[in-house]
């Protein structure tokens, strides 16, 4: 697959769309747990982002632009965790394509795990925190695992996604010991952590934008 | 819900709008209104900065001005400013010798001034102070839960004091780390808040509940218990906050706080059953606040912070504070 | 009705309690608890008394000190002290340039500190000014139903503050005497109040009403209206007492002043609303005022106060104060 | 007849007696159109008055001892309006008695006119003004016009009854001008006045006393 500018801004579009979607459905979830913000926080960062992205021209862009526009207008709508958190995450996906007009399958994976280690290192969250970590952290080893077998992208999505669904499901098991949440011990056991929720959302948005 | 508003979506920058009108002997708009600053700042006196969402006032806005803080900055509800709201602090309040980050620890508060951080980094010195003075979590005991409540006030006005005084960065930052164990807060809710721009309450009680440890933000506490008197609620905030305070001082500073929707005469009655209990368990109380400082929206509750403090912090608190909220000697 | 108390007998004492300890760098209990007063009198000055019902904190306990008052006399809850308590206040406070007894219009304490009055004649020369800042009633329009409410925070202020300066008793009940037209207050609940010790809210409201015209002791108002925005609500408020004030100064102090349950965010946009609203009127707004200061109980509500004041008031306002609730200059 | 300090000491009682009775009511109605606290001024004033004046040696005292412990008490005991109103009322009553060791009917309907009169000039209110002097004023004229007429206190006093009860009622159809109802306006119509109402409690409870 080849992917431009103009696919990226589709998938920001997508993504925007999605959570704008699931934004009620994210802030219950964050209502259970912590401070029933987070649809708004992801539908605010995600649609500046998306509009930011679209304003660009193809023609004088690359990739590596998209995703640091996104992560920039990102950054100055939403404070909160998920403000920082997905800002990394663009901000190292554009460093890890920096210099490619285009986009191959290899650089879109590559682009993906970048994303998952950007959140790692900002958040210093480990798997079983309860965060999104623990959607996007099997999502990335899915995808890479199924493009080391020679998949293509859209099956690598494909894969991402079905890990992230499983990742996000069981943090309904975990205390949280990251975020909001991580106070209430025992009391967050039986819900699903919204970040890792809207993780699967996203990788979803991404999924469908390739898969076409 | 009922709140003297107009859209969710304008209620923070009207009220912020409202508070710089009001105190504009203090306080000025920086640059786009991203942050509040000191009217004067101080040639080569190391700047504080602080921040965090609003829904808390008057944290922090309240605490700009002479003996605190150099600028807040304010985000969403409940939610932390953004990383280039706290660098255009720093561009602007920054005059020289450093800029110290007053930080309530919650990872989005955390991550944003971290962010800011970094980016000011090439052209600034900055050292980043992290206030969690909340009791210990049940469940983790290595004191990561600890949130940042409303010893903030207490942290912010001795570093403010000490800056004023021509403290150096350095220094500024290992008087924080010398407060870190020293101060202790744990907050209790009789109600629920609705938070504007979602509508919903993040935790409703029944009429006869009562949720212990609560934050200030809304989310659910330590443990959901039975309503009781005063005695029974105060004493049991001062209990554990007694224990879990660093034991190097009989001399303490006693900080009733109110959560927005508590009135004084309740805070006062809580103040004296807080008193009687330290004082009975060997402590002299030397200094004393009581009122609405770090609020939760409009949650009925308070909480109790209990500062264990030398006398030359002491003599910090002591000097001259010309804020909004906080004002004496001058 | 969840508050922080224990028995509805005792709260008073015991917040009145945790008030003293909690300020004992001013204030003093007089003899038997009657009444608090300022740990340092000021030998051949005016003395300036006050009091009324509890359910107001910080009024009036809270402006006990230099600058302001002298004692305060608190009631049970809602309820005139005694001519007892003001008459030991009297005694206790008067060093020989007579007493000023500073009393807002409700019958109650009318009459209990006229009897009080009467009953210390023989031994101290006694003025009375009584405060009725509230707006008119719809139906009298003698100016008998004006309450005294929160424009009782700023009578107060000056008076204290002219005091201290050595104004002699009957300049100060005419200094009162000038300010009575020029001071105006409305208030706006939000919520009825629960009274502890009756356990009945005096009034109560729906989820999308208000009462407009409230007094701060919970009894209802002017008129019901539909709940709306802030602007709708404060300009309403600000026009009323607008038109109300007598207009002979274009220099304005304007007071947004909580009632017990509101947070400051929500009294700031207050202010910024009524603040647009004075100067589109073309009003100077020369000095601000923010914050619970005249509570009802723990009534979500406010009031807006207009004081149309002359420079050598605004002088006096900003003159060294330095109790509990107001502090500055000193 | 005949009243010394052993009877006025039992008509305190009575009142404080009622008075705890009605205290629910009395509150009720003052919570319609004032501050819902009225049913305990007089409850806690008119206890301590009792109590005082119980305590009141009979062979040491006379009665506008009695009425002047109890107008103390009542005051120190409640401040409100209706402490400095009942208490002018029975430093009156002690003054209109003065130097006799007993009292007879004309004696006693002096008191209770001193009593109303006290009421008046310590309130200032006038008939009208929807406020416990539309029970009193009525009541004592009563009293006074069937002493003229020669009826024994038993009856002046059922006559007072009759009228104040006539006039608690009238107040249902009144403006308030006094008291913290007055603002209230056209509001308060159809609700009778609190002060009335425990003015007739208060002048049942006489009656009872001296009718038995
Ligand atoms: N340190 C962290 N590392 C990774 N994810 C985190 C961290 N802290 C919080 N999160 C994620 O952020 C989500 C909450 O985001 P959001 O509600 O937008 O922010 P906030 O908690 O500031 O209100 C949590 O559900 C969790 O998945
Ligand atoms: N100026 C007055 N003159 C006569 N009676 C009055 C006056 N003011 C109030 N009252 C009476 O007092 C009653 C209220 O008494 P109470 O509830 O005990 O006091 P408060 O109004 O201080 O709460 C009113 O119903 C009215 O009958
Ligand atoms: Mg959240
Ligand atoms: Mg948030
Ligand atoms: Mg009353
Ligand atoms: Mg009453």
């Amino acid at each position: 697959m080849q992917i431009g500018v103009t696919q990226l801004q589709d998938m920001f579009g997508a993504i925007a769309e999605a959570m704008r979607r699931e934004k009620e459905r994210l802030c219950e979830l964050d209502g259970v747990i912590g401070d029933a913000d987070h649809g708004i926080a992801m539908e605010i960062g995600f649609s500046a982002a998306a509009t930011t992205v679209a304003a660009l021209d193809p023609a004088a862009s690359d990739p590596t632009t998209v995703f640091n526009s996104a992560a920039k207008s990102f950054l100055s709508a939403v404070g909160a965790s998920s403000g920082p958190l997905y800002a990394t995450a663009f901000m190292r996906a554009g460093s890890s394509v920096k210099g490619k007009p285009i986009l191959s399958d290899d650089d879109m994976v590559d682009a993906f795990e970048a994303m998952a280690n950007g959140i790692k290192d900002r958040g210093k969250a480990d798997p079983g925190d309860k965060t999104m970590i623990d959607a996007w952290v099997p999502a990335t080893a899915a995808a890479r695992s199924a493009r080391l077998a020679g998949k293509p992208l859209g099956q690598c999505l494909s894969a991402a996604l079905e890990a992230a669904v499983e990742g996000a499901e069981a943090t309904k098991d975990m205390i949280a010991a990251k975020g909001r949440s991580s106070r209430l011990g025992e009391r967050v056991i039986g819900h699903m952590d919204p970040g890792a929720a809207s993780a699967v959302v996203l990788i979803e948005a991404i999924l469908r934008t390739f898969d076409a | 819900m009922k709140k003297f508003m107009n859209a969710a979506e304008t209620m923070v920058a009207e009220s912020v709008e409202g508070f710089v009108r009001a105190h504009e002997e203090f306080v000025v708009f920086g640059a786009d209104r991203q942050f509040v600053r000191r009217r004067h700042l101080v040639p080569g006196k190391a700047a504080i900065i602080s921040g965090g969402g609003a829904g808390h006032e008057p944290m922090h806005v309240g605490f700009v001005g002479r003996g605190m803080l150099d600028a807040a900055c304010v985000g969403h509800i409940f939610t932390s400013p953004t990383p280039g709201q706290i660098l255009n602090a720093i561009e602007d309040v920054d005059t020289g010798a450093g800029c110290l980050l007053v930080v309530k620890n919650y990872d989005g508060d955390l991550m944003n001034f971290e962010m800011a951080a970094e980016m000011a980094s090439s052209r600034h010195r900055i050292e980043m102070v992290i206030v969690s003075d909340d009791i210990e979590t049940a469940s983790t005991n290595d004191g990561r839960g600890r949130r940042g409540i409303a010893g903030t006030v207490i942290v912010e006005r001795l570093l403010g004091a000490a800056a004023e005084n021509g403290m150096a960065l350095a220094d500024l930052k290992t008087l924080a780390a010398g407060l870190a164990s020293r101060v202790r807060s744990m907050g209790v809710a009789l109600t629920g808040v609705t938070v504007p721009h979602t509508r919903r309450s993040t935790f409703s009680l029944g009429p006869e509940e009562i949720e212990m440890g609560v934050g200030i933000h809304g989310e659910p506490g330590r443990s959901r218990e039975p309503f009781s008197n005063a005695d029974t609620i105060v004493r049991h905030l001062s209990e554990v906050v007694f224990n879990e305070v660093a034991p190097v001082s009989d001399k303490a500073l006693l900080f009733v706080n109110g959560l927005g929707g508590t009135p004084p005469a309740e805070l006062y009655l809580a103040y004296n059953v807080a008193h009687r209990f330290m004082q009975g368990h060997g402590l002299q109380i030397a200094r004393s606040l009581v009122g609405t400082y770090a609020s939760s929206l409009d949650m009925q509750g308070l909480s109790i912070s209990l500062a264990l403090l030398r006398d030359e912090e002491f003599t910090l608190w002591d000097s001259p504070v010309a804020t909004a909220a906080l004002r004496w000697g001058c």
